[in-house]
């Protein structure tokens, strides 16, 4: 059981993010953020087991982790 | 006869594209051009922007401090040239970027397009610069389609020339818009 | 539940400048965790070079003072003779470290300065837009090599862990990639080993890390990751060069 | 020729063109903004042409490159900005005084140290008076728009050649972005100038010696009255200026390159609100033009000096101008910035003091 | 203090002395001749007082360690000549930029190029305009006696640390071999001044940064007027020179260093033959004795500025003479070899021209 | 009889400025000799360097450029791309090369230029009155190490040819020394190999000699003999490090 | 008063000894002084020279176009320096390495003496450079016997003090040569 | 058999021939050329065996050797 927090100003939309999650949770949204950017968002957050590896990708340090 | 536009956007909105263009076509009608473009040491999330003067005599300086027009293609660009632009001047404001309440200046011609939207429509939402393009040209008569026409191929690489076509249909949508 | 992934306390509040995608961000954020776990980032003074991590002193919550393009180390040698029990390291690129800083770094590990280096090797000039950098492979395109990188005339790729090793005078050298989670684990791990042999007095000690630049690379964040494991990771392998266990005292 | 038969380019590459018409074909640099469109121009087009291209590991082996190739007989180049010229001045002392020709192109940028990628033309000095060590000059070219980027490229390599001597280009990055039609000469078919004094290999001559080191006392007295009588004689024969609109001037702009760009506008703005203003644009920073601006000076005694700086040619013009003139500065010391209107306000002020 | 109770010692070895006298405990340098007496005498005496002596691997890794050490808070120096000078052009820029304190010591030699060891003064130029890029200057000073090269190092590194900005001693191999009496103040204390600015560690504050970079136009501007802002101030409150004979004198000798050590011996043989002549000797040559040259030309009009050179500082002289002055320059480009005779010779060849 | 032995053409009839018992003036020599032997003297171009052989173009019969300190490899860059048939070769010493012109032998040796480099060891800055130089051994006294190189603080002895040796662009390495009339014969062979690679287009070679410098070792050239091969050769062994034997082509 | 004296020789005489201890000597007295070592950049065979100057009054130049006075010890500083030396001047010759008829000056005061000779005769002919310090003493007595002796303490290092002995014989040896 | 020659005006007098030589024939004489240096001369001249080590040796190139 884990939790994750993106924090969308932060997020530049790379996608490592989406690349590193082994439960496929993150996938890049339609919504832009100031800089123009479409982030990073997570869906069936429920799922998410808190291995960070996708905040360990983060480039961006735009996601932070509960487990 | 003189004119100057500063155009401005994001990086990647094509800014120093259609500034180019125009400079092209001024220079392929006989007319004295200068480009300016002045950019960010910024990698990313920079703001582009360029000058384009369009004149009959030798052009002294490229930099603009107060342009007789403007494309702005974002809102940080509005803000930093909306107080600039030379009284009864001309402004075409990407709407679908900037909020319209942002528009300050009453003493000038403003004109509020969607530009987005309007390149969605014609099929490729990211040749919004081209719209923009149509209007300018539409509002200015600074240069002639045609002239304009000729520089897609100089300033396009040839991978690009099949995208020619849709390029055109969006400037004249841009025409159309401040027709109608 | 526990936080168990935060910004690093040695990180200030600011967003990077960098490119989306860019591996400069998760090296500057290992470097910070591994600030935050040695507890020195009040005894740490950076040394910023010159490249897209030049604005190192935005983003890090430390003193730093940047240094001319490849200078690094000479500045560091600098400002750790005058505080001897400070903790200090460069960040430099490998345009900064690898083509106009070459002698700096090779005599300043020969005098085996108690000093740290991050090398972010990306194989490109990054901040000037692309040009050919001394790690750059064979046949990769640059601004400055628009057909390729020959060896005929351009060199080859140079390896500077490699060619650090062998001198005397050097600790600690390793190469590492932060290409993915597990690589990017493995890098803190050898970022806070060279951190400690400082800390221990052991002398100076390097760190590579293969870093990718999208942005000048043409690629995608994706590709670029898919690129340091197929072509970079094999030319340039994943090591520890050197340990030494024993520091130099006479 | 009409615009329309010109080509729209950028100084930067207006530069790189002309290196290549100027029949140079080695050409070694280390890269750094804003200057950095010449080497991508030339890592593509010199090679098509038969030429070097080579990417240096700093400015300094560049320079030497440089030295390399022009003491072989080569038409040589190297482009830098600020802080790479800075290292570049070993070098290029040694190439004074071994007087080897090349070409030196500073698109300076703001400084001091790291300082900033903007246009600026704070290293005038470091120019003209010779940043390196020793007795020395490099002539210095300043351009003021695209056409004279691509013709004093050329003009830089002749001069070069002519004097034995390194010639610099002082341009920077608005004269570097910009972009302008162009009328283009076409490629040199040679390189003309024949140098009997090369290093090429002593095949039926005495062996050459390229060299710079004059131990014994009077070898290096000899040696440095000899620069300096070439020195004198460039002072005498080169000096290239503009002036507009002086022959009714109260008051005399003088500004060069970018800035002289700038002003241009200034000057016609000044002329239409009726204020007689006209300009003196130094094209040779050295040699400068010291006689024409003291001729000049005694009919017309406001003088503005306009700079990207805090202040540095006007030290030129105070050496110049004749007794009663009066001297006045206006500097920017970033350019991108420095805009037509403000130097207009300045020629207001000016007018509206009282002659003295 | 009677010259019994003085050390006898070259002009190199009392910079060394005074460099530890002043509390300077990081010396970083790249041998050279002809200044390699500092960096002996550094090499032993240095650790004796806990400090370091680094042998850089090249001028370049000299002149930024002394950056290092300089933003970690400490005195530090570093000395070279001609050659080595010039790479540290780079160096130096930054430090002025970053507005960090430092002592360079150019022990200047003949030049351009490789050149030779003999004294000479042509490196004025780069020393006072400003040798690397941008805008800004470092404070020069120029000892002619061994006794001022110990008192000026001491002042050197005080007026460095008063202004956060590298100061420059500009001697040459005259001055740095010969041996004189020198009375020693001993050594300092503390080096007194606190470094609030300094990089320690951010311990307690927040951090701090030491940079040259200023990216967005404004604050880059900002920055170059600071820096101009105090080089006007020192302008203003640290011109040093010295003035002899002129209160009666028809004739004024300008010369700094040891050709006005020279020309002492040049003046008193003038004397003694009836000919009024006096010397101003600028100390501090940034900033330039500017106004003092401008009051004494007032009244006496015969000027002749004697160099090492073939001519440098006469154009300081030129920007500052009063109008109806009339300025003689001569030269000799290698220094070992000017006679006080042969100055004696020009200020007779003046004397004899009629006034005008 | 027959004359076995004379001054060789490629060398003008002066005398050396050199101390006595300097083996600047053997290396001076066999160079000669082997610019004889290729029948190449009009052909070649000798880069001189500062150091005590800046004076080569005095008694060499050949066309001479001089390079600032440490940038010969630089300056010969230049002239071997213009001169592509030419025979170009550097005269370098160990302050030259190993300390200010570290970044230019690097890149010049991973680029592969087609030149040859004679770089004479005498563990010291000779011409400028014997100072540390890189190569100086630990313990050794010299005028900046008045109590002995030691390896804290001022690092230690660098072995240019083994760090060479690893770069992929360089060709032939050699360590030689002229300290016999044995080793004086291994060395002028080991100089005819390096200029016949560059004949060949075989690209970088490089020979580093062993070299006494007895006035600023403060010995007799008999006693510096003697250094050199107790002290010197243990620690720099004579060798061949490198010899490419297929040039780089594409 | 005001006297300067040029020595030279080659490197390795010990012309710049000789000058040290004159200049120190005339220190210790209370004078003023200057010493100026003019050295060769080549490595040996090079010449030594060096001009020390003294004086009651501050000195100027310590560099003199015309000595009043010059020790040589070589045949070609002897072609350097003999016509430069002043009218009525002293010029000391080691006529043990120069041929007498190199000694072209009538209008000086010349003294022609076998220094390494004498040297020998004292028991090291390295020490020709004392010999010609105790001619320059007698004939100029510019400082005190006493004032010189003192300097040996300071001017040699520790390890050669057993040689001050010889040192000081062989500079009276010098006087006693004059006085002869 | 062999036979040497040695140029007095080049020779330096570092004793490196001296060394060089196995037969032992050369040695530092008393005579000084112009610079001041005591040269090298050979002695028996008719053991030489022309085996060149001296000149080898020589860094000034003072010796030449026949064979
Ligand atoms: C003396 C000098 N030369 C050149 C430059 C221009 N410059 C700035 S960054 C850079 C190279 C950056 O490449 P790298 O070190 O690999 O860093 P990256 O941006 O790839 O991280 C260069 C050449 C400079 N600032 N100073
Ligand atoms: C830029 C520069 N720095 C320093 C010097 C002074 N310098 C002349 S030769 C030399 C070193 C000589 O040592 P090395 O290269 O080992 O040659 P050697 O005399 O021992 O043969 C130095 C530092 C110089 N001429 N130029
Ligand atoms: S913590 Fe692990 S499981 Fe959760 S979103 Fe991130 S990568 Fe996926
Ligand atoms: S890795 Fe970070 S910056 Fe990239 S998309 Fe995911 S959250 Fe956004
Ligand atoms: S250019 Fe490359 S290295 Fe620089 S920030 Fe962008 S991706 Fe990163
Ligand atoms: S100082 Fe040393 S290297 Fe130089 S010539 Fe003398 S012995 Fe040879
Ligand atoms: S040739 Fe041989 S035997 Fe003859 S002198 Fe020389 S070393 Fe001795
Ligand atoms: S080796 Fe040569 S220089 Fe030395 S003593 Fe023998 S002949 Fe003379
Ligand atoms: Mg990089
Ligand atoms: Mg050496």
């Amino acid at each position: 059981m884990g939790r994750i927090r993106i924090d969308v100003e932060r997020c530049k939309g790379c996608g490592l993010c989406v690349t590193a999650c082994q439960k496929k949770l993150i996938k890049i949204g339609d919504s832009i953020n100031s800089l123009g950017y479409h982030t990073a968002q997570i869906n069936d957050e429920e799922k998410c087991i808190g291995c960070a590896n996708c905040a360990e990708m983060c480039p961006d340090v735009a996601i932070e982790v509960w487990k | 006869m003189y004119y100057d536009v500063t155009i401005a956007g994001f990086g990647g909105q094509g800014v120093m594209m259609i500034g180019n263009m125009l400079a092209e076509a001024a220079m392929n009608e006989g007319k004295k051009v200068t480009y300016w473009p002045s950019y960010s040491a910024e990698m990313r999330g920079g703001t582009a922007n360029c000058t384009v003067v369009i004149s009959t005599k030798d052009i002294g300086s490229p930099i603009v401090g107060f342009p007789q027009s403007a494309i702005i293609m974002n809102l940080p660009s509005l803000k930093k040239y909306q107080s600039k632009i030379k009284k009864d001047g001309l402004l075409i404001v990407n709407t679908s970027l900037i909020d319209q309440k942002e528009i300050k200046r009453d003493d000038i011609d403003v004109v509020k397009a969607p530009l987005i939207s309007l390149a969605r429509e014609a099929g490729n939402d990211r040749l919004s610069n081209m719209v923009a393009l149509g209007i300018f040209l539409a509002k200015t008569q600074i240069v002639s389609l045609e002239s304009l026409f000729e520089t897609f191929t100089e300033v396009l690489d040839e991978r690009y020339h099949h995208l020619i076509p849709i390029n055109k249909k969006v400037i004249q949508m841009g025409i159309d818009f401040v027709k109608e | 539940m526990k936080q168990v992934f935060k910004v690093p306390e040695s990180l200030k509040d600011v967003s990077f400048h960098f490119c989306p995608g860019c591996h400069h961000g998760i090296i500057h954020r290992i470097v910070a965790e591994v600030i935050d776990k040695l507890e020195v980032r009040t005894k740490t003074i950076g040394i910023s070079s010159v490249g897209c991590s030049v604005f190192l002193y935005d983003y890090f919550n430390i003193d730093v003072c940047e240094a001319p393009h490849g200078r690094a180390p000479a500045v560091a040698t600098g400002v750790k003779r005058v505080h001897k029990d400070r903790i200090v390291f460069t960040f430099q690129g490998d345009g900064d470290l690898a083509a106009i800083g070459t002698s700096e770094i090779i005599h300043t590990a020969n005098r085996g300065e108690n000093i740290t280096v991050i090398f972010v090797n990306n194989t490109v000039f990054g901040m000037t837009g692309g040009q050919m950098a001394p790690t750059t492979m064979l046949g990769q395109e640059t601004t400055t090599t628009p057909l390729g990188r020959s060896f005929i005339g351009d060199g080859y790729p140079l390896k500077m862990s490699e060619m650090l090793a062998t001198l005397e005078g050097c600790s600690f050298v390793a190469r590492v990639a932060v290409n993915s989670p597990a690589n990017v684990r493995k890098a803190r791990k050898a970022i806070l080993k060279a951190f400690e042999m400082q800390v221990n007095n052991m002398g100076f000690s390097f760190v590579e890390v293969l870093s990718a630049c999208p942005t000048n690379w043409k690629m995608s964040p994706q590709d670029a990751l898919k690129r340091i494991k197929d072509e970079l990771i094999p030319y340039f392998p994943l090591k520890i060069f050197k340990e030494k266990t024993i520091p130099d005292t006479l | 020729m009409s615009d329309s038969k010109k080509r729209f380019i950028k100084g930067n590459e207006a530069i790189a063109v002309a290196t290549i018409d100027a029949g140079c074909r080695y050409y070694f640099s280390y890269p750094i903004t804003p200057q950095s469109d010449i080497p991508e121009y030339l890592s593509l087009h010199l090679p098509e042409v038969g030429g070097t291209f080579l990417q240096a590991e700093s400015e300094i082996a560049a320079i030497n490159m440089v030295l390399g190739a022009s003491a072989a007989g080569a038409r040589a180049m190297t482009s830098s900005s600020g802080p790479g010229i800075s290292l570049k001045q070993e070098g290029i002392s040694y190439m004074a005084s071994d007087e080897l020709p090349a070409l030196i192109v500073n698109i300076s940028r703001t400084g001091p140290g790291l300082g900033g990628i903007a246009a600026s033309q704070g290293d005038y000095f470091q120019a003209t008076k010779g940043g390196g060590h020793g007795d020395y000059r490099t002539i210095v070219l300043a351009p003021y728009s695209v056409q004279e980027m691509y013709d004093l490229t050329i003009k830089g390599f002749d001069l070069a050649d002519k004097y034995r001597m390194p010639v610099m280009i002082l341009a920077d990055s608005v004269l570097g972005q910009m972009k302008e039609p162009v009328a283009m000469g076409g490629r040199k078919k040679s390189t003309a100038i024949r140098k009997d004094w090369a290093i090429t290999g002593c095949e039926g001559r005495r062996p050459h010696v390229i060299k710079s080191l004059y131990l014994e006392g009077d070898k290096s007295i000899e040696h440095n009255w000899k620069l300096a009588k070439k020195y004198k004689k460039i002072q005498k024969n080169e000096v290239m200026y503009e002036i507009k609109g002086c022959k009714d001037a109260d008051l005399i702009l003088i500004a060069f390159g970018s800035a002289a760009r700038i002003a241009k506008t200034s000057i016609e703005m000044a002329r239409e609100k009726g204020i007689k203003a006209g300009m003196l644009r130094p094209i040779t920073l050295f040699p400068f033009p010291n006689q024409q601006i003291k001729d000049l000076s005694k009919d017309i005694r406001n003088i503005l000096v306009v700079e990207q700086n805090t202040g540095q040619m006007v030290e030129d013009v105070l050496i110049s101008v004749s007794e009663n003139a009066r001297v006045t500065f206006y500097g920017k010391p970033t350019g991108n910035v420095l805009e037509a209107e403000e130097i207009l306000g300045q020629i207001e002020k000016l007018k509206n003091k009282k002659r003295v």
